[in-house]
């Protein structure tokens, strides 16, 4: 399979291997943040759950303005209308735009879902974090880490409602009460799951490696444990925000939320289940769908720079 | 002050397994390195060669007996001391892949110590990365990059330039080469040659090839089941060895040369390592040795120096 | 067997934890038992009233008195429910919710772990779009929104399945499956990723190369490895299940404790509030116990525990 | 002339989302039955992708076969649907994977991960199956096997684990064996027992194996033949001691001198291949290894050398050998020293 | 099942089922205070007088009563053949225990308050005298004598309340836990309790040993307990049900055309309270002006939607004057929804105050039912109407409960359901002597024309005064009525003869099924 066709007689002679260094990588250096958002930008699923992120968010800051109805007008004379070129989403049994009304309720509804978001971040990968790394570190330990697991267990425990009512007496009703609110048990689920995996990367070598280097047990935690363990941290973001949002419907009732007629999606959902028996639809089924699609995009989005923040993936 | 960097004093580690079980990983063993000496180690698989490795760099707090590096015990030290003399000791881990985390950059994985003892800052620790890189064949531009982008062998060396950012006196080297390729083996352990003259370091090197152990050490020591059952050296060792475990060890090296194919008479050790959970009585190896007497049953032989720099432990000797 | 001894002790420190938390947070929270609207009783009636429960007494003792009956576990009188005690409300709906509780989780992992398995194996391909937009929706669809919607089509319009209210088995179905539902959706999320992580393992391939189909390496080999990190999240979710769920109980009627838990508290039914509790979080921890038990049986690995290298 | 199996311009890729990586780019060579060929190479030239391809289990969809044949007792595997891939798999074709302690179910007896094969393939009943698995683990030398037979894979050390694993892939007879790397994770003692096993079982059932490593050492106990891959092709092949005697390829000889040796008693340097090699996303269009050889030509960068035959069985691609070269025979004398 | 009947339809069982809404807390009448209880209860045991199937108060366990001259003494005679489930017969003694029971402060019953009225009750239960000095008196077995504190017209409707049921003493005596279990309870009713699955299901059937129970024709009715109100209406739908108390809001308007949907009225109102000792409200001009803002016909319409007629006076339609009118008829429109009318009043009243700018205002409301929306439509009125911009608030209701009696607040929601079909009751919650007033609202003259009404003989008499209260009420406006309640229900076509009443549950007895 030689190529005669060519003639290369001259080529043999030995070649001048200075301009080759040992040890090079092909492939073109590119940069960590660019790498990231090129394999993003390939994947279908998360550029979709993107795209879609950022529709929700532009159309929760403008939506409301793009039609001239306010979220909180009433016309009781048009209450229940369904869908037409006056009102978009329809009307709700106030007579509000229900386009509105979802607009402006996205807003309080994505500040709590991404608040219940970063309280599981902080709090419950911390406590996961600290509780899994010192279990079966000494007797020391094992002791932080089984007095974090007690307190999980008796948060669990401990009737969430009975908590939120007690707050409730205790603070002003508003948005910072309900993230508070939020912040005491929301967290639990992901503890426990963080401190499962912890217990188990820790094995790792690098972990080890980490550890003779002198490297303080804080930096071994978020530079070599967390990194490695996002999948299961953004699966379980994903039940974390649905729920808050409408956990946030629940504390509005008990009074700690935004308080009427300022909507979110959680309590539109919530004020409107009787359409299951009268028919109007929409009121119900726009903020609903707004949950689901919103849950869909961050998944979407967070599976695939999940996959992306990964050097490992090609 | 003693001729020696590393005094290891009749060190144990055990672990707890459940509620009875304990696992001996390590029972028992003394030796002493001297410096700018290598001290091979080799065993097979789960013999505590690791374990050992971990417990002298303090990775692991001993059951019992003493470390002393530079004729301090480690134990008795302060904090100030202790962290000071961890940095001293520094280890090379077994597997490129596993010690590297996947998500730092290789830059970052090398200052690592740098950054825990506070040693440089700025440009002066990048000037010392790139420093680091280029002493162990890499280049500047690496630092950049994560792990999975180089070849094993550039992992291992990523996993030297690791351990040397922090100027150790004495490395712990578990098994650096056994995961590599033949052809790169070669480099890492011309690498580790190198430093050592370079920088006067001290090695234990753990390994299980002979072959290459017998390259880079002035003396070896065999494990078994967590016990030293010889300690010689390296000559010494592939000449004259004494414990029959030793004999089935280096009869077991495979043969290079295709024509020389069943030409070696080979000692097939019967059955399996016991587990280590259940270890037999007496001498851990008489279960499989070819020689074993009644004896062997019934006691530990000691660990015992037959002739000047030749120990072992049997009592056949 | 002084590891069970020590196990047993925290348990029981931890349930007494409990126990006097909520006690005190209880007595913290506004509102009286005893105040059905805003027409005031006359101050003395309600102090006889009041002295009828014990409430007329300072709260340590109140919380001595609780204490000393719980430990021969009874749970006292129910406030509300005026001839009822809180032992016979929790032994009569316990059993029905537990029923329920258990239906909708087997039905929630055989679901789950089959779409989970199906995305798995499809990774990254419509099968496991879809699977994945099923569970979506149903983490992101309420049970509150969902079982009016059940009622309205199997039951009304459709005439397939009685409304609400507990009679016979097929009383049960609708609500099974509302309660089922975010189960499924959790259990397939994860099922889905620890799935993906088994199948690239070797043994796998292993498998694969016994000429094995691909269902029996899922079912034989996959299946069993991938459970291991699924279990710890159906733990706390079993302990929530069978204890009852207070929105499925109370739309579909059915006479299970589920509803005590936020009965109790809007009512102030102290009693009922302390008993749900205690009996809840001793469930829970007991499940989170057999929970690491059944780490053992699932994964013989265990037994050796868990480090040192290879 | 058939061969049990033969491998014919193999070219597979890997389609990932920064582009191409061409893991075999023309991979060639044959098992005659009867016979050991071990495929040498370092990590990541393509040996373990060559092994998938034969048993049909390239992850998809990302990997592909794009070129080529595998023809096994004369039928082409690259044709093969998934069906006709598991009749063949575990009957026809057994596999050692690499690493011992990762290749066993951990939650599953290792009696019945025997039994498996033995059911699916030879339709035995599950009493049949045990037996016979019992009469295997010892085949493969396993004390007391019958109550090995009930315990799980961790209560296994790495050596018994390997030897389980031969077990299964021997389980039905498979006139081809392909085992890859099936000692590297192991101490060289237990290394020493299970190459002895394949031997002693080769010679008892005549079946063929590939064995795929890159120990030289085990090459030597063990081969007749020997197929050396560089960056996804065939660089030399040839018999056992014509490889050893007579190498034609300077990564052979790069390969060979890297091992210190064991008989030499100064300390000498060794001498490693220095370099890694190349990025398979963008392979270079001259000889793979030119960039890591000592005697690299101008040609060797810019073309890739055919296959040069020296005898019937022994070939080698490298521009050294072609009539052109300059016969510089020191520099040549020196790097097979 | 098929229970057979002796009566006129032959091949339908005459059998209900219904919904009760939830478990009943008790079926000792000592302790019951809520409707779900009471709709058992009232079903089970008898009092001395019962409805008819026309709703008149009609003499029922009694079969004669005798009042003194200074109608301050009743007289009851027992009737004959009145029995117990047990075939025990029921005396006289059995009325005087069970009544004494709930006086006795040990018993801790829910409503002995409602007693007060008889001679030495109040003292009794408070502690503060002896159960001799109490007016209540069985004479012989048939004879009942109670002597009242002051001669009070409405005496009969007082006893018409749930505490005033007998029980059977040796019942009571022998077991304290006998209302506890199906086995053990005893009545005296017109039906007994045949199960009681708890939190499922309670079912009544036609009492043999009831003295009357030949002009019963209901012979079985089932209560379902389900507590969610989609639900209950699904099942009525489904045909699971045969009755709908209160239908849901959302499914009024669409059941409104159907044949089976009744509109029946209800003896209570929604009112907001004012706290008139909190900025702006100490004003009445400014309370006024909130009163006049409201478009009450807008909010009966759109959004409670359920026939409830918009309130322009206090007391509820349903209390029959002896003018044979309607009391809310008999009076006028105390103000009107009027733009203009309700800013001039807030004009003023600021000027009165001195205030440049009205005070910040909080509406609190509590989370259940229509409340919220409600609430939403006042905010908005208030807005449009009057320019005031005012902050919603909410609460669960155990904690509003006690946020309100605390009065804390400036304007709060509160409804009430009467006690009895009187203005008395209601208009007696906002003396100055009442437990339940919590506006901080003092009126002398209106304390005063109340008591006077109280001892008015002459019934017309009484009710003019009972008018010239409510106007008084009206003026100062402490609480704002925005509009009388309704009953919206729905009854299978083939179910005649139930019976809704302002007050009390649906009265199945008298209801035949086709
Ligand atoms: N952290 C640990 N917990 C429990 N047991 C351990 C731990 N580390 C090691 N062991 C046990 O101690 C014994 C010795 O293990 P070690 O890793 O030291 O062997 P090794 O000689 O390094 O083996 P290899 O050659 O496989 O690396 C083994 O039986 C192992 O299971
Ligand atoms: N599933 C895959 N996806 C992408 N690339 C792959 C995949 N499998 C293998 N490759 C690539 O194909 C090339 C050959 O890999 P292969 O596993 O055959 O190497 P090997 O010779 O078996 O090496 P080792 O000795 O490390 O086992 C490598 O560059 C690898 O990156
Ligand atoms: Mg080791
Ligand atoms: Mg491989």
């Amino acid at each position: 399979m030689s190529q005669p066709q060519i003639n290369i007689d001259h080529l043999f002679r030995p070649a001048d291997k200075e301009s080759l260094h040992s040890d090079k990588i092909a492939r073109p250096y590119e940069s960590y943040g660019k790498e990231v958002i090129r394999k993003v930008v390939k994947n279908k699923m998360a550029v979709f759950g993107f795209v879609l992120l950022v529709v929700i968010i532009l159309l929760s800051i403008f939506g409301p303005h793009m039609v001239s109805h306010t979220p909180s007008k009433q016309n009781l004379t048009q209450g229940n209308l369904p869908l037409s070129s006056e009102h978009w989403f329809g009307t709700d049994d106030l007579g509000r735009d229900v386009w509105a009304r979802t607009w402006a309720g996205a807003r309080i509804s994505l500040v709590i879902g991404f608040a219940a978001a970063i309280i599981d971040l902080i709090i419950g990968v911390f406590v996961g974090g600290v509780s899994g790394y010192m279990a079966g570190r000494g007797k020391t330990g094992d002791r932080i880490d089984n007095l974090l697991m007690r307190i999980v267990e008796v948060l669990f425990g401990i009737p969430y409602l009975l908590v939120v009512i007690l707050l409730m007496v205790m603070m002003k009703p508003g948005i910072t009460t309900m993230i508070i609110a939020l912040s005491i048990t929301g967290w639990v689920g992901m503890a426990r799951i963080v401190r499962g995996q912890i217990l188990q990367l820790k094995q790792q070598e690098f972990v080890l490696a980490a550890e003779k280097l002198g490297t303080s047990h804080a930096k071994i935690i978020i530079r070599h444990l967390l990194p490695n363990m996002m999948g299961i941290i953004i699966v379980n973001l994903t039940f974390t925000i649905p729920s808050a949002i409408f956990a946030e419907s629940f504390l509005s009732f008990l009074g700690l939320g935004v308080q009427a007629p300022t909507a979110s999606w959680g309590t539109m959902a919530n004020d409107s289940l009787g359409v299951i028996l009268s028919g109007q639809w929409w009121r119900l089924f726009f903020p609903g769908l707004m949950i689901s699609l919103t849950m869909f995009a961050f998944n979407a989005f967070g599976d695939g720079l999940q996959d992306a923040l990964d050097p490992k993936s090609k | 002050m003693s001729e020696y960097v590393l005094e290891v004093q009749e060190v144990k580690k055990h672990f707890k397994m459940g509620a009875r079980k304990t696992v001996k990983s390590v029972d028992g063993i003394s030796f002493a390195i001297r410096k700018g000496e290598t001290l091979g180690l080799v065993g097979e698989s789960g013999s505590g060669k690791s374990t050992l490795g971990r417990t002298i760099v303090g990775l692991y707090e001993t059951t019992s007996g003493n470390v002393l590096f530079n004729g301090e015990n480690t134990s008795n030290l302060n904090g100030k001391e202790k962290k000071e003399l961890s940095r001293q000791m520094q280890m090379i881990f077994q597997d490129p892949t596993a010690s590297l985390n996947p998500r730092m950059k290789v830059g970052d994985i090398i200052a690592e110590g740098i950054d825990a003892y506070k040693l440089l800052r700025g440009k002066e620790r990048k000037e010392r990365v790139i420093e680091l890189l280029e002493k162990v064949g890499l280049h500047a531009d690496h630092a950049k990059r994560f792990p999975h982008e180089f070849s094993g062998g550039q992992r291992q060396r990523i996993g030297i330039a690791r351990a040397l950012a922090v100027n150790p006196s004495f490395i712990v080297a578990d098994e650096p080469i056994s995961a590599l390729d033949v052809s790169i083996q070669a480099q890492v352990i011309n690498l580790l040659e190198d430093l050592q003259k370079e920088q006067e370091l001290t090695y234990l090197f753990i390994a299980h090839d002979l072959a290459m152990v017998k390259h880079i050490s002035d003396r070896i020591g065999v494990m078994y089941m967590g016990k030293l059952v010889e300690l010689t050296t390296s000559e010494t060792l592939f000449q004259d060895p004494l414990h029959p475990y030793t004999h089935a060890l280096l009869s077991a090296i495979p043969v290079t040369e295709p024509k020389l194919r069943g030409t070696r008479e080979r000692i097939m050790l019967s059955g399996d390592p016991p587990s280590p959970l259940n270890p037999p009585t007496g001498c851990p190896f008489r279960t499989r040795c070819p020689n074993a007497i009644e004896k062997c049953g019934e006691e530990m032989p000691k660990w015992k120096e037959i002739k000047e720099e030749h120990w072992v432990a049997c009592h056949l000797f | 067997m002084s590891y069970l001894i020590k196990r047993l002790f925290t348990m029981f420190v931890t349930l007494w934890i409990i126990v006097t938390l909520t006690f005190v947070i209880m007595h913290m929270i506004p509102g009286d038992p005893f105040a059905t609207d805003a027409k005031s009783l006359p101050e003395e009636i309600v102090q006889n009233m009041r002295e009828k429960y014990n409430l007329d007494k300072p709260l340590p003792t109140q919380y001595f008195l609780y204490l000393k009956d719980l430990v021969q576990l009874d749970l006292g009188p129910s406030i509300q429910s005026k001839s009822r005690d809180v032992n016979s409300l929790i032994a009569d709906g316990f059993g029905l919710s537990a029923l329920l509780g258990i239906q909708s989780l087997l039905i929630a992992i055989v679901v789950g772990i089959g779409l989970g398995v199906i995305a798995a194996l499809n990774h990254n391909r419509l099968l496991d779009y879809v699977s994945m937009f099923i569970a979506i929706i149903g983490i992101s669809v309420p049970s509150f929104i969902l079982a009016p919607l059940l009622i309205k089509y199997f039951a009304v319009e459709w005439g397939l399945l009685p409304v609400a209210a507990w009679g016979t088995w097929s009383h049960s179905i609708l609500p099974t499956i509302a309660l089922a539902v975010s189960p499924i959706a959790i259990i397939t999320r994860f099922v889905r990723a620890s799935m993906i992580e088994i199948l690239n393992q070797n043994f796998i391939k292993t498998a694969e190369a016994k000429g094995l189909h691909t269902w029996e390496i899922v079912i034989k080999h996959g299946l069993r490895n991938a459970l291991i990190p699924v279990i710890s999240f159906i733990g706390p979710l079993f302990a929530a299940v069978i204890t009852g769920t207070f929105v499925i109980e109370k739309i579909f009627a059915i006479p299970g404790i589920g509803k005590y838990f936020v009965d109790s508290i809007f009512n102030r039914d102290y009693p009922v509030i302390l008993g749900t509790t205690i009996f809840y979080s001793a469930i829970l921890i007991i499940t989170l116990f057999f929970i690491d038990l059944l780490y053992r049986v699932i994964d013989p690995r265990i037994k050796i525990a868990s480090g040192g290298d290879s | 002339m058939s061969h049990l199996l033969e491998v014919d311009d193999l070219k597979v890729s890997f389609h990932v989302s920064s582009g191409e990586i061409q893991a075999l780019r023309g991979v060639s060579f044959h098992v005659n039955s009867g016979e050991t060929l071990a495929v040498v190479g370092e990590s990541g030239c393509g040996k373990s992708v060559t092994a998938q391809a034969i048993m049909g289990m390239i992850p998809s969809p990302q990997g592909r076969v794009k070129e080529g044949r595998i023809l096994f007792k004369g039928q082409d595997l690259t044709k093969f649907n998934k069906k006709q891939f598991r009749s063949v798999r575990g009957s026809e074709i057994g596999m050692v994977f690499q690493d011992p302690m990762t290749s066993l179910n951990p939650t599953m007896k290792v009696g019945s991960q025997i039994d498996e094969v033995l059911v699916k393939n030879q339709k035995l009943s599950k009493k049949e199956a045990k037996q016979k698995t019992i009469e295997l683990l010892k085949l493969v030398g396993i004390s007391d096997a019958s109550s090995r037979y009930s315990q799980y894979p961790h209560e296994f050390s790495g050596g018994m684990r390997q030897r389980v694993v031969i077990a299964i892939a021997l389980a039905c007879n498979p006139e081809l064996i392909i085992a890859d790397e099936p000692t590297t994770a192991l101490d060289v003692t237990i290394q020493a027992q299970i190459l002895e096993l394949l031997k002693k079982l080769q010679k008892e059932r005549n079946t063929s194996i590939m064995l795929i490593t890159h120990d030289l050492g085990v090459v030597a106990e063990v081969a007749d033949r020997v197929a050396i891959m560089y960056a996804g092709v065939v660089v030399e092949s040839g018999r056992v001691e014509e490889i050893f005697e007579n190498p034609k390829h300077p990564y052979t000889w790069g390969l060979l001198n890297s091992v210190p040796k064991l008989e030499s008693s100064e300390k000498e340097r060794l001498i490693p291949i220095e370099g890694s090699p190349p990025d398979l996303f963008a392979p270079p269009k001259g000889c793979p290894f030119a960039e890591r050889c000592p005697f690299t030509m101008e040609v060797c960068l810019e073309h890739m050398p055919g296959k040069e035959v020296f005898s019937e069985n022994h070939q080698a691609r490298c521009w050294l050998n072609d009539p052109r070269a300059p016969k510089n025979e020191e520099l040549i004398a020196a790097g097979r020293e | 099942g098929n229970t057979s009947s002796g009566d006129s339809k032959e091949n339908v069982a005459q059998e209900l089922t219904l919904n009760l809404g939830g478990e009943p807390y008790t079926i000792d009448p000592a302790f019951a205070s809520d409707t779900t209880s009471f709709w058992v209860i009232d079903n089970l045991y008898e009092g001395l007088y019962i409805y008819d199937q026309e709703g008149n108060i009609v003499e029922g366990a009694a079969s004669k009563v005798d009042v003194s001259e200074d109608g301050k003494t009743y007289t009851f005679t027992i009737r004959d053949g009145a029995k117990w489930s047990n075939d025990d017969p029921l005396t006289a003694n059995d009325f005087e225990f069970a009544w004494k029971r709930v006086l006795n402060p040990e018993t801790a019953a829910y409503d002995p308050s409602s007693f007060y009225y008889i001679k030495g009750a109040e003292e009794y239960n408070t502690g503060k005298g002896s159960v001799d000095e109490v007016g209540i008196q069985a004479t012989d077995d048939q004879t009942l004598v109670v002597e009242l504190k002051t001669p009070i017209k409405f005496f009969p409707k007082v006893l018409q309340g749930q505490g005033f049921l007998p029980v059977n003493q040796k019942v009571v005596e022998a077991n304290k836990d006998w209302a506890a279990d199906v086995e053990t309870v005893v009545t005296n009713g017109a039906y007994s309790l045949a199960s009681w699955d708890h939190n499922n299901e309670l079912v009544l059937e036609k009492s043999k040993s009831y003295w009357n129970n030949e002009s019963i024709t209901m012979d079985k009715v089932t209560f379902k307990m389900v507590a969610d109100a989609t639900t209950e209406y699904q099942m009525y739908k489904s045909g699971e049900l045969d009755l709908v108390k209160a239908i849901q809001a959302d499914a009024i308007e669409q059941e409104k055309s159907n044949e089976e949907y009744q509109n029946n009225p209800s003896f209570s109102v929604y009112t907001y309270s004012f706290n008139v000792q909190e900025e702006p409200f100490t004003n009445a001009k400014v309370r006024r002006a909130f009163a006049s803002a409201i478009d009450r016909d807008a909010i009966t319409e759109f959004i409670s939607k359920g026939g409830e007629k918009p309130a322009y006076g206090y007391v509820a339609y349903g209390v029959q004057a002896p003018t044979g009118n309607d009391f809310r008829d008999d009076a006028d429109e105390y103000y009107k929804f009027d733009k203009n009318e309700a800013q001039s009043l807030l004009e003023e009243g600021l000027k009165e105050e001195g205030w440049s700018e009205l005070p910040a205002v909080t509406l609190k409301y509590n989370s259940e039912g229509n409340h919220k929306k409600i609430a939403e439509a006042l905010q908005e009125m208030f807005k449009e109407n009057l320019g005031v911009t005012v902050e919603l608030e909410n609460q669960e209701w155990k904690t509003y409960i006690d946020t309100f009696k605390q009065k804390n607040f400036q304007i709060a929601r509160m409804g009430w359901v009467g006690d009895f079909l009187d203005p008395y009751p209601v208009l007696n919650l906002y003396s100055s002597k009442s437990s339940s007033n919590f506006t901080n609202w003092i009126n002398p003259e209106f304390d005063q024309l109340l008591e006077q009404s109280l001892i008015e003989q002459d019934e017309e008499k009484r009710y003019e005064l009972l008018h010239q209260a409510e106007a008084v009420l009206m003026q100062d406006m402490p609480i704002i009525p925005i509009y009388f309640s309704s009953q919206n229900s729905l009854v299978k076509s083939n179910v005649n003869g139930i019976r809704f009443d302002p007050l009390s549950n649906p009265d199945f007895r008298f209801a035949t099924k086709e």
